[in-house]
């Protein structure tokens, strides 16, 4: 019995693998054929099945008429994701502190709903915001802007961050801070000597969670922005609606989607580790 | 039931390193059916790693475990015929009192009149016969520990029951009720106890063998009284009672054991081996008296600190750079100034390099 | 020098912590507080140190008012059931990090901090990681920082309860001798155990409930406890208590047994009264009969669990002695050693301090 | 007293900015709910509830919520069963532990509206390999994105691709944080896997599932970018979601005060099914 629970596990563990790879696969094949390699049906081994050739990838950084230029996207996605984080990570990692170490009241308001309001916006769909931001923005100036998109990316982001740092600061004991109040620092002295120095893994995970909800967003981006700015998400399914020829549309989006499959290697340990469960309590 | 022996069993949590630490240093011991041994020590001793050694859920990195001669070493936690009941009680949250207690005889498919019959007979014992019906997860930390207790009673095929510092987590009042319910329970049954634990009263009140473990190592095995009175090292001396036992360095002095303040007479029937260095006197606190005549040979030193205790006094008598505390009922008056010792033969042990040496029979 | 607390409330969601709690703590004074779980030794320390605001009362130190300034402004050091260290700092950085918060330079706080881990015996620790040490050190590095700022106040809540019982013990010895060094500041132990209550304490003072029920010199409350309540917290294992009278000349229990009536007690009127016996008051070979519910040895002493028409008792046998559960014992109650109590509780004799 | 200096300190910054962004925009949405701005007359007029009372007779409306609901609680409930399954498999003494963690982790990250560009040419009829491996293990190759029913299982398959990587995640945390004791217990009353997985593994996940659900429920209730890439909806209406519909009325046909009307009427029913479902879920762990 124990071979065959042994063979079923791994088979079942092999299926789900080649499930995952498929896309990541057959995008890598598709960006380096050509018309013959597409029009007569799925080919995948290069050389033997299709002609393989570098066009797909050239033509991304090409500028002018018949480039994609994926670079400027690129770029603004990246700023405008960091930038958001960074202000949403300290915002809501002070508010977090806040609410895990203190008892606010405003009226019969209390600290539980507080914190439900922060994670309360996660249940708000985004297109219930489109248009309230789109009548913003247009009121500010800010369409089609980067701070404008940073500004609506820290609404976004600012709940997720205050979530997993309320959840992180929970489990601290608070007996620690309370320590470094008998020793002679006043709270916020408490929080930057003691709690900060640690609190490296829950701010990683937010950090790591601000990013990949930043990056990976396309609706607001989507509806919040013309033609001067453009993120990533948006250029790649551009490409999609126009009739492009599937090389440079795979090559695109591999491009699009490796910074972040990157730090997912890179990051494993600490998102498997305990601040996940805690993450999520 | 069954004779447990452990037969040249050590093991190591780190196998594959070139000089492991470990864990639990080569030992032989034989448990007899239907006693009740305590394993006592500090914490990181060793002791929890024999335990699960016994209950199979570590597989021991050298050295075989037997149970009536049969070698179970190999032999999955299931096949063997002991039950464990945890620090933190373990019960199966979505089960009423009845199905957790029920659940060993459902996993070995025992036919269900037996099985309710078995089951009411340990509520009985145990007394939960009038919350069988009520959700496990609603009792007091008590009682769930009385059910951990049961699951290993309903089987039939228990010869041991592991105990791994099952108290830690009851009030102090209802610590009693479950001792006298362990205790009645190997009465009735003549299950074989192991109760692991790091407190002394606690093992010396619950087992008629207690087996001394430090670093890894077997120190002494022995009844409550053998420790107590005859501890086979200073580590023992020092380990059970409260306060620990007293030691003072001495040299042999023809038929006499000459200390910094004074010397007593050799037992009568230890004899103390020729050239062997490094000897002390060994005697309990409470043994220690107040010498009555001014016997000029008698021990003498400084009263330096009376503790009170309420239901006793700690007076600590300091003989140059050595102490001695002797361990009075209160009110005993305490005479000022220098005061001489009286070490009663009968209560003294003599170490050699920390090892006791033995009297002749 | 004096910390001044008046009629203390601090109660969270109508449940009592603390009740009217009044007392003084002299400068050099060690006070411990006994009293079980929940009784509010923990709360009362808290609320020293200005972690918990009480709803009513006064605290004032040398007349200066000690309830509106912030914990960081109070010169007060605690260390915590749990070992609580900075895990992020070296052992040594550690036990510097209060001097360095009140500006003391990093050279003479370093030479502090060294000089107070010497003092616990963890000299050669100063670059350890407090996870890396066992729970003793840990506790131990917690001594130290609260110990290095030579606070005023020093607070322990049960400081030694999570540590092994022979740990505890060696734990205690070094305490005393650490405190005694403390004459300047105000040093307030809590602990569960009487043993450790009445050895560490120049003071003692018995909580139940969130109230202060008895203060005093440790043997004096020992030897009379004013009511039942603080007899059963200051005896481990509990007094015994029996229910009976005093008529016609004699001490009646349940059961019609008679005991004389001892001279302590000559004077009491006629009346109903609880009785107390301590465990060790009592021995075997006496005139009462009474059923083994269960006998325990510890090394010199037997500690027989009994039953009789009189109630339930514990007694300590000095020795060993085997005893079947079940079977009957013979047992004498020493009358000159019986302390009377009201039936509602409280003291009205207790038995003559023996200097024997 | 003191100590409240410190405490706004902390909470209010974040709160304001949160406010601020959230609040206000969210109001001028409920007053523009009651105005008829659209592509012929943008501006805000007082156009009382018609908005709200063509919304009751809009069975697109309805229809697209019902669909919703349909492909989330698919999705999240395969996501749950694949994930805890995964879970399970990867959870003890399994070789490569790290490296197929990492890989089964990897689909969370990407950008989900770029894998639906991949999709959309993996699920491509003729000249995607899905259904080349189909044909080459002899079955009849399937019309992915042409017909309705098999849109809407286009969908919870890329759903079930990009999502169930999180659930395994977070009960693969959830498991990694289970006491040994319970396990040491029923390997002592001599349980077997299945019998050990129903009494103590299930019993004890319980509230790590209900959590990882929810979440799980709330960001599915959100279903727009996968439609809106792979099937835009089609064929017709099959694959229409709430937030796509209320996309299309608000921002392609730019009628502003109705979309405005119909984001509320989605809002406030996703918070309540959300939070009965909440409700539900928790009173099932506070009672078991």
């Amino acid at each position: 019995m124990k071979s065959l629970y042994l063979v079923l596990k791994y088979l079942a563990i092999l299926l789900w693998s080649s499930f995952v790879a498929l896309p990541f696969l057959w995008a890598l094949t598709t960006s380096f054929k050509t018309s013959n390699g597409v029009t007569g049906g799925a080919t995948y081994i290069p050389w033997l099945q299709y002609e393989p050739s570098l066009e797909g990838w050239k033509v991304l950084v090409r500028t002018g008429g018949q480039g994609i230029n994926i670079v400027a996207p690129f770029i603004s996605s990246a700023i405008v994701t960091l930038s958001a984080s960074l202000i949403s990570m300290v915002l809501g990692t002070l508010a977090a502190y806040g609410l895990s170490r203190f008892s606010y009241r405003l009226g019969f308001v209390k600290n539980s709903d507080i914190t439900f309001f922060f994670i309360a916006q996660r249940i708000m769909p985004p297109i219930v915001l489109a248009i309230p931001f789109f009548l913003m923005l247009q009121f500010l100036g800010l369409l089609d802007t980067i701070p404008g998109l940073i500004l609506v990316y820290v609404a976004l982001l600012l709940p997720i961050a205050t979530w997993v740092m309320v959840d992180f600061f929970n489990n601290v004991p608070p007996q620690i801070d309370e320590m470094a109040l008998i020793d002679g620092c006043n709270p916020i002295g408490a929080f930057v000597r003691v709690i900060l120095p640690n609190s490296l893994p829950g701010i990683m995970v937010g950090g790591l969670f601000c990013v990949m909800f930043g990056w990976n967003d396309f609706f607001f981006a989507f509806t919040l922005t013309f033609t001067k700015t453009q993120l990533l998400p948006v250029a790649v399914v551009a490409l999609n609606s126009s009739v492009t020829p599937w090389w440079s549309l795979s090559a695109s989006a591999l491009v699009s989607v490796a910074p972040l499959v990157i730090i997912a290697f890179v990051v494993e340990r600490f998102l498997s580790s305990g601040n996940m469960a805690g993450a999520i309590r | 039931m069954a004779k447990i022996e452990l037969s040249d069993i050590a093991h190591t949590y780190e196998p594959d390193s070139d000089e492991p630490t470990y864990a639990l240093k080569s030992l032989n011991l034989v448990w007899k059916d239907g006693g009740t041994y305590a394993l006592l020590g500090p914490s990181g001793c060793g002791k929890t790693t024999m335990l699960n050694i016994v209950s199979g859920l570590i597989h021991p990195s050298q050295g075989k475990i037997l149970f009536d001669g049969v070698d179970f070493t190999h032999f999955p936690t299931a096949k063997r015929n002991i039950a464990q009941v945890f620090q933190f009680p373990v019960i199966y949250t979505l089960m009423s009192v009845e199905e957790n207690l029920a659940f060993p005889l459902v996993c070995r498919h025992m036919p269900q009149p037996e099985r309710t019959r078995r089951v009411h007979e340990v509520a009985q014992l145990l007394n939960l016969t009038d919350k069988l019906k009520r959700p496990a997860r609603k009792l007091a930390a008590d009682e769930k520990q009385l059910i951990s207790l049961g699951r290993g009673l309903v089987r039939n095929d228990v010869s041991a029951l592991l105990l791994d510092e099952p108290l830690t987590v009851i009030d102090p009042q209802l610590k009693f009720e479950i001792r006298r319910k362990l205790k009645r329970i190997n009465e009735l049954y003549g299950l074989t106890m192991i109760y692991v634990t790091h407190d002394q009263n606690e093992a010396m009140t619950f087992a008629d063998t207690i087996i001394v473990m430090s670093d890894g190592e077997l120190i002494q095995s022995g009844t409550p009284q053998e420790l107590y009175n005859r501890p086979e090292t200073t580590y023992v001396g020092y380990f059970i009672g409260s306060p620990a036992m007293n030691f003072i360095e001495c040299v042999p002095a023809d038929d006499r054991l000459q200390t910094a303040g004074g010397s007593i007479p050799i037992p009568s029937n230890v004899s103390i081996p020729a050239g062997v260095g490094n000897l002390k006197i060994g005697i309990r606190p409470r043994n220690v008296k107040f010498a009555e005549s001014k016997d000029a040979m008698a021990i003498k030193g400084q009263v330096n600190m009376v503790q009170e205790f309420g239901n006793c006094r700690v007076v600590t008598v300091r003989i140059q750079e050595e102490i001695i505390r002797m361990k009075l009922n209160p009110g005993t008056a305490i005479p000022s100034g220098e005061v001489s010792l009286d070490l009663p033969e009968d209560k003294v042990c003599i170490y050699a390099n920390d090892v006791l040496i033995h009297q002749d029979r | 020098m004096a910390l001044i607390l008046e009629h203390i409330d601090i109660r969270v969601d109508d449940i009592a912590f603390l009740d009217d709690v009044s007392l003084t703590f002299k400068r050099g004074g060690l006070y411990t507080v006994l009293g079980r779980t929940l009784a509010g030794k923990t709360t009362l320390l808290r609320a020293i140190a200005g972690l918990q605001q009480p709803q009513k009362g006064t605290l004032t130190l040398n007349g200066k008012d000690y309830l509106h300034l912030p914990v960081w402004k109070r010169r007060v050091a605690m260390v915590y059931q749990q070992f609580i260290n900075y895990p992020h700092l070296t052992v040594l950085a550690n036990v510097a990090f209060p001097l360095r918060r009140a500006g003391v330079p990093a050279e003479e706080a370093k030479r502090r901090a060294m000089e107070v881990l010497d003092m616990v015996g963890l000299a050669d620790f100063e670059t350890r990681r407090p996870s890396a040490l066992s729970g003793g050190q840990q506790q131990r590095v917690a001594l130290a920082r609260a110990l290095v700022k030579r606070a005023e106040i020093l607070l322990l809540d049960e400081p030694l309860v999570n540590l092994d019982y022979k740990l505890r013990e060696q734990l205690r010895e070094e305490f005393q001798n650490i405190f005694e060094g403390q004459d300047d500041a105000i040093v307030v132990y809590t602990t569960t155990e009487p043993a450790e209550a009445i050895q560490l304490g120049h003071e003692l003072i018995i909580m139940d409930k969130g109230a202060v029920i008895q203060k005093g010199k440790p043997l004096a409350v020992f030897n009379a406890p004013a009511t039942i309540r603080c007899a059963k917290i200051i005896n481990d294992p509990p007094i015994n208590i029996f229910d009976g009278a005093i008529e016609n000349g004699a001490i009646q229990l349940q059961g019609s047994v008679l005991l004389p009536i001892p001279p302590h007690l000559a004077h009491l009127p006629q009346g109903t009264y609880c009785f107390g016996l301590r465990t060790s008051d009592l021995s075997l070979g006496g005139v009462i009969g009474s059923k083994v519910e269960l006998s325990e040895i510890s090394g010199s002493q037997t500690i027989l669990h009994l039953s009789a028409d009189i109630g339930a008792f514990i007694l300590f046998e000095d020795g060993v002695s085997q005893h079947a559960i079940g079977s009957t014992v013979q047992v004498n109650l020493d009358s000159d050693r019986i302390y009377a109590f009201s039936p509602r509780g409280d003291l009205i004799a207790a038995p003559a301090i023996t200097e024997n | 007293m003191l100590k409240l200096k410190y405490k706004q300190f902390f909470l209010l910054p974040g709160l304001i900015v949160l406010v601020a962004i959230i609040i206000f925009p969210l109001l001028f949405t409920i007053r523009v709910s009651f105005s008829s701005w659209d592509v012929v007359k943008p501006g805000l007029d007082w156009f009382g509830g018609k908005n709200w009372g063509r919304l009751f007779e809009d069975m697109r409306f309805w229809e697209s919520l019902a669909r919703l609901s349909l492909m989330a609680t698919g999705s999240v409930f395969i996501q749950y069963l694949v994930g805890f399954g995964l879970a399970l498999l990867v959870w003890r003494n399994i070789i490569l532990k790290r490296f197929i963690r990492v890989l089964f982790l990897v689909p969370m990250m990407t950008t989900p509206v770029i894998m639906s560009v991949i999709w959309r040419t993996i699920l491509h009829e003729s000249l995607g390999p899905a259904n080349d491996i189909i044909r080459i293990l002899g079955f009849e190759p399937l019309s992915w994105l042409s017909t309705g029913p098999m849109a809407m299982v286009s969908v919870i398959l890329v759903e079930v691709w990009q999502w169930t990587p999180f659930m395994f995640l977070l009960l693969l945390a959830g498991l990694m944080s289970l006491p040994n004791e319970p396990y040491m217990a029923a390997a002592i009353d001599g349980a077997g896997p299945f019998r050990t997985f129903f009494s103590v593994t299930f019993p004890l996940m319980a509230p790590i599932s209900i959590g990882a659900i929810l979440i799980r429920l709330i960001e599915a209730s959100k279903l727009m970018e996968t439609v809106y890439v792979l099937t835009s909806g089609g064929p017709g209406t099959a694959t229409e979601t709430s937030s796509y519909y209320i996309y299309i009325r608000g921002l392609r046909d730019y009628q502003i005060g109705y979309a405005a009307s119909l984001s509320l009427a989605y809002l406030v029913i996703m918070i309540i099914s959300l939070t009965i479902i909440a409700k539900i879920l928790t009173r099932k762990i506070a009672q078991d």
